[in-house]
């Protein structure tokens, strides 16, 4: 048993707060990192220490190891949480922390890089008799080897590249006159991001349910599952909710799910929590898609389901613990949601960086906020959008529901544009309700309006526009004529 | 004084005007299309509105870009453009043949130049990349043209509003 | 079945937000009412409609039962709920509400009446075999029977209000001597309090602890409990934190307790929520000592481990509804407290009044808020101070302690005083972290100040002086001067 | 310049000169006790400072009445007079024998007046019930003396500040 009495966040944002809570309740002295444009975040106020580690950029801040390293060790730490994103799923942070004798809290650098090659993982499943898509075991080094992997899978199917993430270097094809110049940019786009240009080939599912099932294995061999979640309201590969239990399983399946899930991160040798990602197909058949090696932005919903606090349990696998838990503990209690608040237009899911003027949080029965905003805050322009998360709990799926809409409208981010609109769009659809939806949801989601407001809102900005013409107009003259120029910008930009 | 209230497919015409002051809210008696409504308006906070209208309560947040009025309640957003009914109402006309100037629409780094100056370009064609919160957005051009003024270079920051190029009609 | 589908809330503040968001989720639409003072009060901008319904001291607005009658029929409702405080124990409502045909969410008139006369109260209890506390059996109506009943009981000895409630006309009588001002003074705050004189007596149980039972009880003789509430943090009277469960009980004394509290709700024909309340000893017995008809203020913490929405089985089974659960389905999910928030100095009690200037509330996992209040709020004089209830849960008592503690400690409202320095003394005090407390805790509790932060809050002040000073401080001119006479007037006030 | 910082029990001298005005911090040279600290401090809202301390990171919220701060931080709660050491230092010693106004300590309903002009009270006697927030509090005689000036009558509505009665001793 290792002592873990000191630990540092390399990370921003909502999960920087949410893991020095964990902290706080646990006795342990919580350590910030914040660049020159996070002086004043939330999460330097929340942790009980704060370091300033570089300039606003990523690249020069939050990404650099050497610094993270060094801060972690001048203040005393045992340990680095990496949170997600960032250094998260990086091999030289964990590398890096056993050279100078400090704990990753998260797997060891040998399984997250195996892991975090995608053709490497799936030869690993394969052999651990994990179900995984029809496609390529190798990286097509050629066209030739292109040309023959599609056709020997059968169209459509889908480009990633082996060392990638988050939907860079991923290209669909739906015939073969495509495949070539698609293979090309994806290999352009792989280098450019992960500088590794290897791209393999699976079989392209359409529409499939995204169903992943989170895990804890502590360091003695022993593994559990925490029943799934369901993430397949996705934009662009990047989830929007997620909610557990997912309503397509039965207890055999999940039973089925948690097997394979248990295998995939035995065969790996793997430790710590992580997430073990499945696509489902319309007939119920599940394959292996990626391990998450680290804490998953949606963790809340397996919190609320089964009690468990994730973070403090990471804490102690991490400090040497066995597990608390046997499979048979782990119970699934209601059902639970979770919704991404971003700073982002609704319909266009343009990015709106600004200044929060107002700031009202839902609470009440079933009600939780993961955020990392707070009043009289400027949102930076450097980092992601994403500002909070609201997570309701409900006896049953539909009481969930209804929290969650009931805290959308209670929440209240004044200053920039949200997500929360398109949030209840989706939560009043019929195919959602009934938990009928995959992955294509997002796409035929209209974003209509009724007018049944439409008095009242008028009235109201009469009301204030009569107010507004006695005050002085010269400080808003540049807003103004910014205004106008992005009123017809509309439909000049877009999201790449 | 009256105003003319348009959100892209309705334009209401709205009076209001204060019956009283009263210490938690004011009334107004509110003339819209013709019909009269006794309202009464508590302002919570500048961007957050109480109304009560025949017993009904509705929390109204009213944020302003510029001229524009976004409003939000019971999960409906409307954006509408007020006027005052004496001003000169002119429509902004497209200008053919004239001279545009692009802003960025948002702060961030310009990650990529895809055009130079004298360039020919079809509306809609990718002038250039703006990076913000992680996401790349292409700015596309408004109209057909020449670009003549591009004023930026790759990798600077922008501010929101700050000039990017000029295409000329 | 009767339909349910508008119900008006005869209360304010905290709970009539709470009812509200019941009513959201299931959708019903909820109609508010309110006085003169609370038009801008956050229970009338959360519910669908609001009505004024008088001038702010309570009893011409909260209290008139006619007009809150007469705005449920105007507006349509099928239903009052009547919240807890104001109107909720008053048999006239229920009364009201039949003579009117519409539904009121509580038991009837007749129990209510009932159970509302403790002398009454005590002899069903003691009829259906239920412990009470010795001593007398009927109003004592002379001298003698009191000087009688006094020496028979032993002292020392409890002098209560027979129709009372909330600490009104009680007494502790120590001897004889003390005894007859006492009773006279007892039965003049009774009459003032409650218009009834009627004082009876009891043996006074030195510190036991206050354990209460939540039941809820349909409409066709089915009655559940959904376990206890340990309410012994007291002060006068008046409940301050709330946990479930119990630390004393194990699971054979809670079926004892749920059985005599299952038998006190059908010996007096009790529907709908409700809670008995028991005292218990040193020795664990436990006594009964009264019914509360309504929902408790403390009902949160109870929907934490069970896991059952208190508001919404209320309006089920006021429409004629079956109990959805047996006892069976009853089950303990980790532990919950409640520490009630209220305008108060931490250390006098006293009340501070002013504007909330600035609130930023607790979240993140495990913790609930029930609040009235909002930022830019005036809190009015004429109301009770309760502003908001913070209830934490975690998967054992030790994580629901760690985690109020830190949601107490982001908790910020500014510009009045409130009780969170106070619960902060209670949470980490040896033996209420030990569940070895009972109601004498309270008067016990040091407020003893560590120097540990004192530079840090004198340099705070310091900046923060040295920028006022740069403001004009005309407008500030009559604060200042009350500053220095509250100071002055520092222990010259007593709350009584 | 320098402060007296007084809490009631120590006295601290704090002298803070700002040596740096940055885009989301102010850095400042903290003397306090003779000893210098680079402190670095973020306005969060006006009662909301965040400090950063030899990496100690402090959410410290300010509050003034009158010329009294109320300081909490990590749970505790102090109370400073904030004094310019140039500022004459005046003890505010009890009056003997002069004449004490006493005011309402909060906004409330006169229940009850328990005394008459021309009384003699003892300090800690009951002159009169204010209720506030559904609780009753009894204002006592600060110090002995004769009441004077009882300037409100039972069931009027007195507003924090408002004079209630005068002590001569």
């Amino acid at each position: 048993m290792k002592d873990i009495s000191k630990i540092l966040i390399a990370n921003r944002g909502e999960i920087a707060v949410r893991i020095a809570r964990a902290c706080h309740e646990t006795g342990i002295t919580s350590v910030a990192v914040f660049s020159e444009a996070d002086r004043s975040a939330k999460h330097v106020r929340y942790a009980d220490e704060a370091y300033e580690i570089g300039p606003a950029p990523s690249v020069e801040s939050y990404l650099v190891i050497d610094r993270i390293i060094e801060t972690a060790l001048k203040a005393g730490c045992q340990a680095i949480h990496p949170g997600y994103g960032f250094l998260a799923e990086n091999p030289a942070l964990p590398a890096a922390c056993v050279a100078m004798g400090l704990i990753f809290i998260g797997p060891d650098a040998d399984s997250m890089l195996l892991l975090g090659n995608k053709t490497e993982a799936r030869k690993v499943m394969e052999k651990a008799g994990i179900p995984i898509i029809t496609g390529a075991m190798e990286p097509l080094k050629s066209e030739s080897e292109v040309l023959a992997a599609a056709s020997e899978t059968g169209y459509p199917v889908l480009l990633k590249a082996a060392a990638g993430g988050g939907g860079k270097g991923v290209r669909v094809v739906h015939s073969e006159d495509e495949l070539l110049s698609a293979f090309r940019r994806a290999e352009a786009e792989a280098l450019s991001a992960f500088g590794n240009p290897d791209i393999f080939l699976e079989k392209y599912l359409i529409d499939p349910r995204h169903v992943e099932m989170q895990i804890l294995a502590d360091n003695y061999g022993n593994v559990i599952h925490l029943n799934e979640r369901e993430c397949s309201v996705q934009r662009r590969y990047q989830k929007l909710i997620e909610e557990s239990p997912c309503c397509m399983l039965d207890s055999a399946m999940r039973g089925r799910m948690g097997e394979a899930a248990i295998a995939a991160v035995k065969a790996s040798g793997y430790t710590n929590a992580g997430t073990v990602e499945f696509l489902v197909d319309s007939s119920g058949n599940f394959f292996f898609l990626e391990v998450n090696t680290r804490l998953q932005v949606e963790h809340p919903v397996t919190e609320m389901i089964t009690g468990i606090d994730l973070v403090k349990e990471q804490i102690r696998i991490a400090s040497g613990e066995k597990l608390r838990f046997n499979q048979e503990d782990i119970g699934i209690n209601g059902a639970a949601i979770e919704c991404r608040i971003s700073a982002e237009d609704p319909e266009t899911f343009l990015p709106s960086v600004g200044y929060i003027r107002e700031l009202v949080e839902p609470s009440g029965p079933g009600v939780r906020i993961e955020s990392g905003i707070s009043a009289d805050y400027d949102i930076p322009v450097y980092y992601d959008p994403l500002l909070s998360k609201v997570i309701t709990w409900g006896r049953d799926r539909q009481e969930a529901i209804a929290r969650m809409l009931r805290a959308l409208d209670e929440y209240k981010i004044k200053g920039v544009k949200t997500t929360i609109p398109f949030h209840r769009k989706i939560l009043v659809d019929k195919g959602f309700v009934e938990g009928n939806y995959n992955t294509g949801i997002v796409a035929r989601i209209e974003h209509h309006r009724t007018d049944n407001f439409l008095e009242i809102a008028a009235i109201a900005a009469t009301i204030v526009a009569m107010n507004d013409e006695k005050v002085d107009f010269v400080s808003d003259m540049k807003q103004d004529d910014r205004w106008k120029l992005s009123g017809r910008m509309y439909g000049g930009i877009r999201s790449i | 004084m009256a105003y003319e209230v348009y959100d892209g497919e309705h334009q209401l015409r709205v009076e209001a005007s204060r019956l009283e002051v009263r210490p938690h809210d004011e009334l107004f008696e509110v003339e819209i299309d013709g019909e009269k409504k006794i309202v009464s308006i508590s302002r919570i906070s500048p961007a957050h509105l109480s109304i009560l209208l025949d017993g009904k309560s509705y929390n109204v947040e009213v944020e302003r870009f510029g001229k524009k009025y976004q409003v939000t309640t019971r999960g409906e957003v409307y954006e509408f453009s007020v006027t005052d009914e004496r001003e000169v109402v002119t429509t902004e006309k497209p200008q053919a043949g004239g001279r545009l100037v692009v802003t960025a629409p948002m702060p961030g780094l310009v990650v990529e130049i895809m055009c130079s100056d004298g360039d020919q370009v079809e509306a809609g064609q990718g002038v250039l990349v703006l990076e913000a919160m992680k996401m790349q957005n292409e700015i596309t051009a408004p109209a057909s043209g020449i670009i003549t003024g591009i004023s930026i270079e790759q990798g600077a920051s922008v501010n929101s509003g700050d000039g990017l190029f000029v295409i000329e009609g």
